[in-house]
C-alpha cells in the first residue's frame, strides 16, 4: 500500500509538486501520465527518498517514511526503474545483477522470488551480455538492465518512470504485460508513462499530472467511458479502446 | 544524382560482437529516412559512425562527395552532419538559451559575426525562435541540468536546428515526449527546409510512417530489408524480426 | 663474458631494490587505490594515515616480534579509526567533488601532521626492526638488506588480496558502482554513506599496516606524509585510477627509476621521475581522448 | 609606534626567525631553546636591557620566511633580528634587511652575499667543515675518496669545502668523473643506487654532508649495504642532535667534524650543557650552541651600544667585539666574512654510558677567513 | 528577484573591495601593505588558476611553472637589461605564455586529476631546472638585488611599500577586467560548455582542443604577468617561490572562492595566502595546525564555494523551477521556501 498525501517537493530555490494525493492499494497499478516538466519524476523520486518533501505524508505499508534516507526506503521494499536508465556505467551486467539480487528477502507476496535466472529468462537479450559494462550497452538493453534491476531487489512497491522508454514495441508490451502479472500477484505499481493508450492498457487509476498538481484522478473503466476530459487534459486525440485481449504481445501496437 | 550521405560497407566490432555488419547506406538531399529495429540492432552504432564519434573497422563513409571517414565530429559537425543523442546530452551548468547559442556559434551566419562578441550575437537572435519552436520560452533560462528528461531531448532537438544541419540525425527524438511535445515536434521535422535530410531513428513506428520517405530495417548489425514505408509496413520479414527479437 | 657480468653487476642491486623499493610505495599507496582508484574519494590525508603507523610503530617496535604484532595491531586500528573519522568529516562533500574533497583532506593533512609533530617531537624517532630481520643477507655476491627482501613477499600478497576483494566480492562491486552513481545505489538499500565510512577505513587500515611495516624503510618524521602521499598519488594515477594490475606496475615502474634509472643516469637523477610521469600519462591521455566523456 | 631603540635601561625588541613547523622543526626549535637558554640564565636581559623577544615562525623556506621577517622588521620593528635555519631564507630576508637598516646576528644558513655589512653569522660558512676535516681525511685514508651529497645551495658548499681543500692537498676523488656526486633533494629517500656507485668505484672512504631526514635514511642504508664496511667522514650534521637517535645503532663509528661537541671542556660549555640539560632532555647541539653565541653577541654589543641602542649602533658594536668566549671555546668574527673565525673539532659516534654520541676525538685545523 | 537581489550585493561589495585596496596603504602599516602587494601576484596567479580549473576544467597544479618563467624573466630583464615596467610586464607575459604553449600538448588532451597529475609534474621539474641553472637563476639561493622598477619611461622608480602596492593594484585591476570582459564573449561560454561535456561540444562543431590551448596559453599569460609583480613585491626570487605548496595553496584559494568565478578565485586566492602569512607571523609553530583546521571549517562554512565547484547545483541567480501555474497560491509557498 502506497499513499501519498499533500505532498509537497522541489529543487533548490523552488516547490515542484503542490500537495499531490494518491492512494494505491496492493495489486493495483495506478498510471501518472502528464506533459514534460509536469513533475511526474519529481513525484517518483520523492517517494524514493531522493529528494525531499517539504511537507506532506508518504506511508508505505501504513508506514510514514518521508525524510528518511533512500536506502532505507529501498530496505522497506521500495524499488526503482528510474528515467534515463542510469545503470552503473563500470559494472558489468553481471555485476549489476549480483550486485541488486537479495534473495534472503521474502518474495512478493503470491508470486514466486525472482532470480536472476528468471528475469534472464524475462529478457533474454541481457543473458548473451553478460560480460558488457553498463556504457557499452544499447540504450534499450540498458533500460532491460535497469527493470532487471529494481525486479531483482524483490519489491513490494515499484516505481516505473517511463520502463518502456526505448524498448522495441514488442519488447515493452511484454513489460507490460509483465507489470500487469506482477500487480495480479499483489506488487502495488505507480507507472509514470508518456502513452496514454498503453497506460490505459494495464493501469487500474489513471492521474494526471499538471504544473506539479493532480489535476485528474479516476479509475481506468471511468475514463475509458468518459474519455473527453482526459483527452482535452493531453490534447491527444481520443483514448484508445480497451484491449481485446490483454496478455497476447500486439506487434503493431503503434500502427494507426 | 549522388547522395548527400553515401555509408558503404561499415562494419563496427566491439570484441567478438558485430555491432554493425556490412551496412550500406545512402540518403539524398532532403530525404527523409528512418532507421528500425529492434534493440540491440546497431541504429545508434550507425548514427555514431556517420556522426564521426565511432570509427569503423571497415567501409567509407562519404558526405557530400567527400570521403569524411578520417574526420573527427567537430569537423563533421561544421560540414553540417547535426544530432542529437539517445541519451539526451546538454551543458548541465548552462542556460537552455546559452546551450543552444553554443551549439549555433560553429555555423552561425551574421553579418557582423567577424566583430568581437558578433558571433555570439547572432547565435543569441538565433537561440529565441528555436526554443520557442521547442516550447521551451519558459525554462529558457534555466540550466539544462535542472530541466526534466522530455525538456533535455527537446532542448537538444534545438541545438541541433541551430547547428544548421544539411543532415540531420535523430536518436529516438521522441521517447520520453508527452503527446503535445510529440505533436510540436512532428510538425517541426515537417516544416524544416525541403534541402534538410532527415535520419530518423525511432521505435513508433507511427511517427516513422508519417514522417519518413524511405525506412531501413536492422537487426542484428545487418540490413534486413529497405524500402518504402508501406513496403516495411507489409513485409512479413519485417515483423519476424521483432519478433525474434524478443525472443 | 666476465666483462658482461662486470657491466651489469653494479647494477643487480639497484635492479632488485627498485622491486623491493617499487613494492614498498605500492603498499604505501594500497590505501589510496581503494580509496581514490577504485572509490573516487580524494584522500590528501593519506600520507597521515601512513605517518600515524609509523609513529605507532616507532612507539612501540622493541626489536621483537610480539611488538611489531602489536604494533601492526594498533597501526591499523588508529589509522582505520582516523580514517572513518575522515569519512565522517567528509559527510558533506559530495563524492567525485574532487576539489572539495581535496581542501578538507588537505586541512585535515596539515593540522593533523602537526599534531603528530606535537605528540611525538619533531626529531626523526628511531625504529627497531626486530632483529632476526635486521641484518643483510648476500644474494649474488652483493650484500642487500634483508627487511627489504621480506617486504616483496607482504607487498605480493597484499596486491592479490586487493584484486579479489575489488573485482570479486560484493562490497568491491557495491564501491565501483557508488562511484557512478550513489543514489542508484541507495535505491538497491545500501547506504552510500556506510559504503563511503567502510572504504576510507579499509584505506586507513591499509595505510596503517603500510605504515607500521613501511617503517624501517620510510620512516615516520615532519616530511613523511608529503612524501608518501606524493609517491602514492603518482603512482595510483600513472596505474590508471584502480586497475591493481596497473598499479603494481606503475609501482614497480617508479621503484626502478628510482633505483636502475638513477644509477644509469645520476646526472638526470633529479629529471627522472616527473619527467617520466608527465610523458606517460600525456601519451596514455591521448589514448583515451576520445574514450574520456562518452561513456 | 616607537620608533626602533628605546631610552635608556628601557626594554628593547629583539625578532628570532626560525622554523618552527615544517621539515626544519627540529633545528628550528633548537635554535630558539638556546637563545631562550641565553635569556633564562641572563635574567631575560641584553646588554642590561629587558628584552622583549618576537619570535615568527620561519616554516620551510624563504617564501613563508619574508612575509614573516617582514611583520618582524616593519611591524614590530626589532632592533636586531636573529636565527633564520635556510640560507634561502636568510638571502630572501636580505633585501628587507636592507631597506629596513637592521642587523641580522644569524644563527645557522648562511648563502653568499655580495653585502654583508649588516649580516653576521654565530654558526660558520658552509665550506668551512669541509676544508677543516681535509688534511685528517687525507693524512688518513690509504686511497681515493667518494664525495656525496645533496643536490641543493647548501650541499653544494659543503661539498666544494671538502673537495676544494683535499684536492690542493694531493687527495683524489673516488668519483667517476672526479666531481662530487649529487642526489636529488629532497626527493631522494633511496640511497642504494648510489651505494652500488661507490661500491663500484673502489673508493677507501666516504665523504658526505646530510642532514635531518635524509640524513636518517642516509646513514640506515649505509649500515645495511655492501658499503657498510667503508669509513665515513661527514660534516658533523650528519650525526647531529636528534637524527644520531633515529639512526642508532647504524650511526655506530662515523666520524664527523663539527665546530662544537657537548663533551668539550671548557667551563663555559659545562655551565652551557647543564643550564641545558636541566631544561630539556639530551645534549645541547651545535645549532643551540649558536644561537646561545647570537644571544651572548647581542648582549655584548647592545651593552656597548651606549644609552640609545639604535639597530645602527648595535651593528657598528658588533664589529668591534673582539674576541668572544663561548661554550665552542674563544672565537671571533672574521672582518671580511662576518663569520667566525673559529676551531674545529673532529668527532666519532661512539658509546657513551647507554647511549650512542658524538665524542671528541681530536682538534683539526682553525677555520675562517 | 532573489537573483538580483544577489547580484547587487556581491556588486556592493566588489566595489567596497575595490575601494578599500585603493586606500589602504595611506591605512595600515608598511608591513601590511608590503603583505598585500606580494599576495596581489599570487592572488593574480590564483585568477589563472581558475580560468583554467574552473572554466575550462582543468584542474592545475602547474600554475606556478609560468608564474616561474614570468618572474625570473622580468627579473634578467630587470637587471640586465631594463627597468621600466611595462616592458618587464610585457616580457614575464610572454615568457609565461612561451612556457604554457610548450606544455600544451602535455595537457590539452588529458582530464581531471591526470592534468593535476601532469601539470603537478611540470611545475617540479620547473623547480628543479630553476634550483640547477644556476648562471641564470642563481641556483637554490635565488636571486636578490633585483633594481627598483619605475612602471613607465620617464616616471621615478618605485621605492616604496605603498608605491610598489599601487603598482602592483593597477596592473592585477587592468588584467582581471580583460579577464572578465573575455570571458562575456564565446571564448567564455565555449570554455564552460567544455567543462559540461566535451564529446557534446565536439558533436556541435567545436575545436575543443583549439580553445582548451588558447585558454591554457592565455593563463600562461596571466600568470607570467604575475611572476613580475612578485619581483616588484619582493625584490628577491628562489625556486621556494614556485614551489608544490604554492600550486597546493592557490588551487585551495580558488576552491574557496568558486572555481568558476574570477572575483572569487581573486579572494579566495588572496584570503588563503594572506592568511598563511599572517599566521606564520603570529602563531610561529601553530600555522600549520591552525591553517589546516580553517580550510576544514571553510568547506563547512561555504557551502555555496563548494556547491559551485562541483558545478551541479544550481548557481545563485536562476530564477524559479517552472513556468509557474496561473494560479497564485503556490507563490505563498514558494516564497516560504525561499525564507
Ligand atoms: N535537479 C533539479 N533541480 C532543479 N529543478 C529541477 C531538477 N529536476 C527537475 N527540475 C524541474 O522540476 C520540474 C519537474 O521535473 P520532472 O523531472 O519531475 O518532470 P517530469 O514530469 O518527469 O517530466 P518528463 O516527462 O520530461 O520526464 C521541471 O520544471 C524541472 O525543470
Ligand atoms: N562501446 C561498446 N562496447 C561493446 N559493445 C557495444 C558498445 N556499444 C554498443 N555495443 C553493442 O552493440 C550492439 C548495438 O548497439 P546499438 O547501441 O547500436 O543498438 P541500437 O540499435 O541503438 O539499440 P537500442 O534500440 O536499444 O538503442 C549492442 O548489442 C550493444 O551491446
Ligand atoms: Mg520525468
Ligand atoms: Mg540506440
Amino acid at each position: 500500500m502506497l499513499t501519498v498525501d499533500r505532498l509537497c517537493a522541489g529543487y533548490g530555490g523552488g516547490i515542484v509538486l503542490h500537495e499531490v494525493s494518491l492512494r494505491v492499494r496492493p495489486g493495483s497499478i495506478q498510471a501518472v501520465v502528464g506533459r514534460n516538466g509536469a513533475g511526474k519524476s519529481t513525484l517518483v523520486h520523492t517517494i524514493a527518498g531522493l529528494v525531499r518533501a517539504s511537507s506532506g505524508r508518504i506511508e508505505i505499508g501504513g508506514v510514514h517514511v518521508a525524510g528518511r534516507q533512500p536506502h532505507r526506503i529501498a530496505q522497506s521494499g521500495v524499488g526503482l526503474v528510474p528515467q534515463g536508465r542510469r545503470v552503473f556505467s563500470r559494472l558489468t551486467v553481471a555485476e549489476h545483477l549480483h550486485l541488486a539480487a537479495a534473495p534472503w528477502r521474502a518474495p512478493t507476496s503470491g508470486g514466486e522470488g525472482w532470480t536472476v535466472a528468471r528475469t534472464l529468462e524475462l529478457l533474454p537479450r541481457l543473458a548473451v551480455r553478460l560480460r558488457h559494462r553498463g556504457c557499452e550497452l544499447s540504450g534499450g538493453e540498458q533500460q532491460m538492465l535497469a527493470i532487471a534491476r529494481a525486479l531483482l531487489g524483490q519489491p513490494r512497491v515499484l516505481l516505473l518512470d517511463e520502463p518502456c522508454e526505448g524498448l522495441s514495441p514488442d519488447l515493452a508490451a511484454r513489460v507490460r504485460e509483465l507489470v500487469n502479472g506482477l500487480a495480479a500477484d499483489g506488487l502495488t505499481v505507480l507507472l509514470v508513462e508518456q502513452q496514454l493508450q498503453h497506460a490505459m492498457e494495464i493501469a487500474d487509476r489513471v492521474a494526471v499530472l499538471e504544473y506539479g498538481r493532480v489535476v485528474y484522478d479516476r479509475p481506468t473503466a471511468e475514463a475509458r467511458r468518459d474519455p473527453a476530459p482526459l483527452a482535452a487534459m493531453l490534447s491527444v486525440a481520443a483514448v484508445a479502446p480497451p484491449p481485446a485481449n490483454r496478455s497476447t504481445p500486439r506487434l503493431w501496437a503503434d500502427t494507426p | 544524382m549522388t547522395g548527400l550521405l553515401e555509408a558503404q560497407d561499415v562494419s563496427v566490432r566491439y570484441g567478438s560482437l558485430a555491432a554493425l555488419d556490412g551496412v550500406d547506406l545512402r540518403i539524398h538531399d532532403g530525404q527523409r529516412h528512418a532507421l528500425i529495429g529492434p534493440n540491440g540492432a546497431g541504429k545508434t552504432t550507425l548514427l555514431n559512425v556517420i556522426g564521426g564519434s565511432t570509427r569503423p573497422h571497415r567501409g567509407t563513409v562519404r558526405f557530400d562527395g567527400r570521403d569524411v571517414g578520417r574526420l573527427g565530429p567537430a569537423a563533421r559537425a561544421r560540414r553540417g552532419i547535426n544530432r542529437i543523442h539517445q541519451r539526451p546530452a546538454v551543458f548541465p551548468t548552462l542556460t537552455a538559451t546559452e546551450n543552444v547559442v553554443v551549439a549555433a556559434l560553429p555555423r552561425v551566419v551574421g553579418r557582423r559575426r567577424w566583430w568581437p562578441g558578433g558571433r555570439r550575437r547572432a547565435a543569441q537572435r538565433l537561440a529565441g525562435p528555436l526554443l520557442d519552436q521547442m516550447g521551451l520560452t519558459a525554462v529558457a533560462a534555466v540550466p539544462a541540468g535542472h530541466l526534466a528528461h522530455g525538456q533535455r531531448r527537446q532542448l537538444e532537438i534545438a541545438m541541433a536546428l541551430a547547428g544548421r544541419p544539411r543532415l540531420l540525425l535523430l536518436d529516438e527524438p521522441a521517447a520520453g515526449l508527452s503527446a503535445i511535445e510529440v505533436g510540436r515536434l512532428v510538425e517541426l521535422l515537417q516544416a524544416l527546409p525541403r534541402a534538410v535530410a532527415v535520419l530518423l531513428v525511432e521505435h513508433r513506428l507511427d511517427l516513422v510512417y508519417a514522417l519518413s520517405d524511405t525506412v531501413t530495417v536492422l537487426r542484428d548489425g545487418q540490413t534486413l530489408a529497405a524500402g518504402t514505408p508501406d513496403e516495411i509496413r507489409t513485409s512479413p520479414l519485417v515483423r519476424q524480426a521483432y519478433a525474434d527479437g524478443v525472443a | 663474458m666476465a666483462a658482461g657480468t662486470n657491466r651489469i653487476d653494479p647494477y643487480l642491486i639497484p635492479a632488485l631494490d627498485g622491486v623491493a623499493y617499487g613494492l614498498l610505495v605500492f603498499v604505501a599507496a594500497s590505501g589510496l587505490v581503494v580509496c581514490f582508484g577504485v572509490a573516487n574519494i580524494l584522500n590528501l590525508a593519506h600520507g597521515l594515515l601512513y605517518a600515524i603507523g609509523g609513529y605507532t610503530a616507532a612507539a612501540l617496535l622493541d626489536g621483537g616480534w610480539a611488538s611489531l604484532a602489536l604494533a601492526l595491531a594498533v597501526g591499523v586500528l588508529a589509522a582505520a579509526a582516523a580514517g572513518v573519522l575522515l569519512a565522517g568529516l567528509l559527510t558533506p562533500v559530495a563524492t567525485g567533488n574532487h576539489l572539495s574533497q581535496a581542501l578538507l583532506t588537505f586541512g585535515v593533512a596539515l593540522a593533523g601532521g602537526s599534531l603528530l609533530v606535537a605528540g611525538f617531537g619533531p626529531d626523526n624517532p628511531q625504529v627497531q626492526v626486530p632483529s632476526a630481520l635486521e641484518g643483510s643477507v648476500m644474494i649474488a655476491g652483493h650484500r642487500y638488506a634483508a627487511y627489504r627482501l621480506v617486504f616483496i613477499v607482504v607487498a605480493a600478497v597484499l596486491a592479490a588480496a586487493l584484486y579479489l576483494v575489488v573485482r570479486r566480492t560484493r562490497a568491491g562491486m557495491l564501491v565501483r558502482a557508488a562511484v557512478d552513481d550513489p543514489e542508484m545505489v541507495a535505491c538497491l538499500g545500501v547506504s552510500p554513506a556506510r559504503i563511503r565510512a567502510g572504504v576510507l577505513a579499509a584505506a586507513g587500515a591499509l595505510a596503517g599496516a603500510a605504515g607500521v611495516l613501511g617503517a624501517p624503510i620510510i620512516g615516520p618524521g615532519t616530511g613523511t606524509a608529503d612524501t608518501v602521499l606524493l609517491l602514492s598519488l603518482v603512482v595510483v594515477v600513472l596505474g590508471g585510477l584502480g586497475s591493481m594490475a596497473g598499479t603494481l606496475l606503475a609501482a614497480l615502474a617508479i621503484g626502478e627509476i628510482q633505483t636502475l634509472g638513477v644509477a644509469l643516469l645520476p646526472s638526470a637523477a633529479p629529471f627522472l621521475l616527473f619527467a617520466a610521469m608527465a610523458a606517460v600519462l600525456a601519451v596514455r591521455a591521448r589514448g583515451l581522448a576520445g574514450r574520456w566523456r562518452t561513456a | 609606534d616607537d620608533a626602533p631603540g628605546t631610552s635608556a635601561g628601557g626594554p628593547i625588541k629583539i625578532g628570532l626567525l626560525a622554523s618552527l613547523s615544517g621539515t626544519y622543526q627540529a633545528v628550528g626549535t633548537e635554535i630558539r631553546d638556546g637563545f631562550q637558554l641565553y635569556l633564562d640564565t641572563h635574567d631575560g636581559k641584553l646588554g642590561g636591557r629587558q628584552v622583549d623577544l618576537i619570535v615568527a615562525d620561519e616554516g620551510n623556506g624563504a617564501q613563508t620566511a619574508v612575509p614573516a621577517a617582514t611583520k618582524l622588521l616593519k611591524q614590530d620593528r626589532v632592533s636586531a633580528l636573529t636565527g633564520i635555519v635556510g640560507g634561502g631564507s636568510v638571502a630572501g630576508v636580505t633585501p628587507v634587511l636592507n631597506e629596513t637598516k637592521v642587523p641580522l646576528v644569524g644563527s645557522n644558513g648562511r648563502p653568499e652575499l655580495k653585502d654583508v655589512s649588516r649580516v653576521w653569522h654565530t654558526s660558520y660558512l658552509s665550506d668551512e667543515p669541509g676544508a677543516a676535516i681535509a688534511q685528517h681525511v687525507r693524512d688518513n685514508v690509504k686511497g681515493s675518496v667518494y664525495a656525496i651529497g645533496p643536490d641543493y645551495q647548501g650541499g653544494w658548499d659543503e661539498l666544494r669545502g671538502f673537495t676544494d681543500a683535499f684536492g690542493k692537498i694531493g687527495g683524489k676523488l673516488a668519483n667517476a668523473d672526479g666531481k662530487t656526486t649529487f642526489t636529488p633533494f629532497p626527493a631522494t629517500t633511496n640511497f642504494l643506487p648510489y651505494f652500488a656507485r661507490i661500491k663500484a668505484s673502489g673508493a677507501a672512504a666516504v665523504y658526505t654532508f646530510y642532514a635531518g631526514s635524509a640524513a636518517v635514511d642516509f646513514v640506515k642504508q649505509y649500515a645495511q649495504s655492501e658499503i657498510k664496511d667503508i669509513p665515513l667522514y661527514a660534516a658533523g650534521f650528519l650525526t647531529e642532535g636528534g637524527v644520531l637517535n633515529a639512526q642508532g645503532e647504524a650511526a655506530r663509528d662515523i666520524y664527523s667534524v663539527l665546530n662544537y661537541s657537548p663533551d668539550l671542556d671548557n667551563a663555559e660549555n659545562r655551565a652551557f650543557v647543564a643550564a641545558w640539560k636541566a631544561k630539556h632532555d639530551g645534549s645541547p647541539t651545535t645549532y643551540a650552541l649558536a644561537s646561545y653565541d647570537a644571544a651572548a653577541v647581542l648582549d655584548r654589543a647592545i651593552g656597548a651600544a651606549g644609552s640609545d641602542p639604535t639597530p645602527e649602533a648595535i651593528n657598528t658594536a658588533i664589529g668591534q667585539l673582539g674576541q668572544i668566549a663561548s661554550p665552542r671555546g674563544t672565537w671571533q668574527f672574521s672582518t671580511t666574512t662576518h663569520s667566525p673565525v673559529q676551531k674545529w673539532y673532529l668527532r666519532q659516534v661512539r658509546q657513551d654510558g647507554r647511549a650512542l654520541s658524538n665524542t671528541v676525538v681530536g682538534d683539526l685545523a682553525t677555520v675562517g677567513r | 528577484m532573489r537573483g538580483e537581489v544577489i547580484r547587487r550585493v556581491r556588486g556592493g561589495i566588489a566595489a567596497l573591495v575595490l575601494v578599500g585596496l585603493v586606500v589602504a596603504p595611506w591605512v595600515v602599516d608598511d608591513y601590511t601593505t608590503s603583505i598585500l602587494a606580494r599576495t596581489l601576484a599570487l592572488a593574480l596567479v590564483g585568477v589563472s588558476v581558475a580560468l583554467l580549473t574552473g572554466v575550462a576544467g582543468m584542474p592545475t597544479l602547474g600554475q606556478t611553472a609560468p608564474y616561474a618563467a614570468g618572474a625570473y624573466a622580468c627579473a634578467v630583464v630587470g637587471s640586465r637589461v631594463s627597468d621600466v615596467g611595462v616592458v618587464q610586464l610585457v616580457v614575464a607575459a610572454a615568457a609565461g605564455a612561451l612556457l604554457a604553449a610548450l606544455t600544451v600538448p602535455l595537457v590539452v588532451h588529458a582530464r581531471g586529476v591526470i592534468v593535476l597529475m601532469i601539470t603537478l609534474a611540470i611545475g617540479e621539474l620547473v623547480v628543479i631546472v630553476l634550483g640547477r641553472w644556476r648562471s641564470v637563476t642563481g641556483g637554490t639561493d635565488g636571486l636578490a638585488g633585483i633594481p627598483a622598477v619605475r612602471p613607465f619611461w620617464g616616471l621615478p622608480a618605485l621605492a616604496d611599500d605603498q608605491a610598489r602596492y599601487l603598482y602592483a593594484l593597477a596592473v592585477v585591476a587592468t588584467l582581471v577586467g580583460a579577464v572578465l570582459v573575455l570571458l562575456r564573449t564565446r571564448a567564455g561560454l565555449v570554455l564552460r560548455a567544455g567543462r559540461d561535456d566535451e564529446t557534446r561540444l565536439r558533436a556541435s562543431g567545436h575545436r575543443v582542443a583549439l580553445h582548451l590551448s588558447g585558454a591554457h596559453i592565455a593563463a600562461g599569460a596571466i600568470a607570467g604577468a604575475a611572476g613580475s609583480l612578485l619581483v616588484v613585491a619582493q625584490q628577491y626570487i628562489s625556486p621556494a617561490d614556485f614551489g608544490f605548496d604554492t600550486s597546493a595553496l592557490l588551487l585551495l584559494g580558488v576552491v574557496i572562492g568558486g572555481t568558476a568565478s574570477v572575483g572569487g578565485a581573486l579572494v579566495g586566492a588572496a584570503l588563503v595566502i594572506a592568511v598563511r602569512d599572517w599566521l606564520f607571523g603570529v602563531l610561529p609553530g601553530h600555522a600549520p595546525l591552525v591553517l589546516g583546521a580553517l580550510f576544514v571549517a571553510t568547506v563547512y562554512l561555504l557551502p555555496t564555494g563548494v556547491n559551485r565547484a562541483r558545478g551541479r547545483l544550481r548557481p545563485p541567480g536562476v530564477p524559479a523551477l517552472q513556468a509557474n501555474p496561473p494560479a497564485a497560491p503556490d507563490q505563498a509557498t514558494v516564497a516560504e521556501l525561499r525564507r
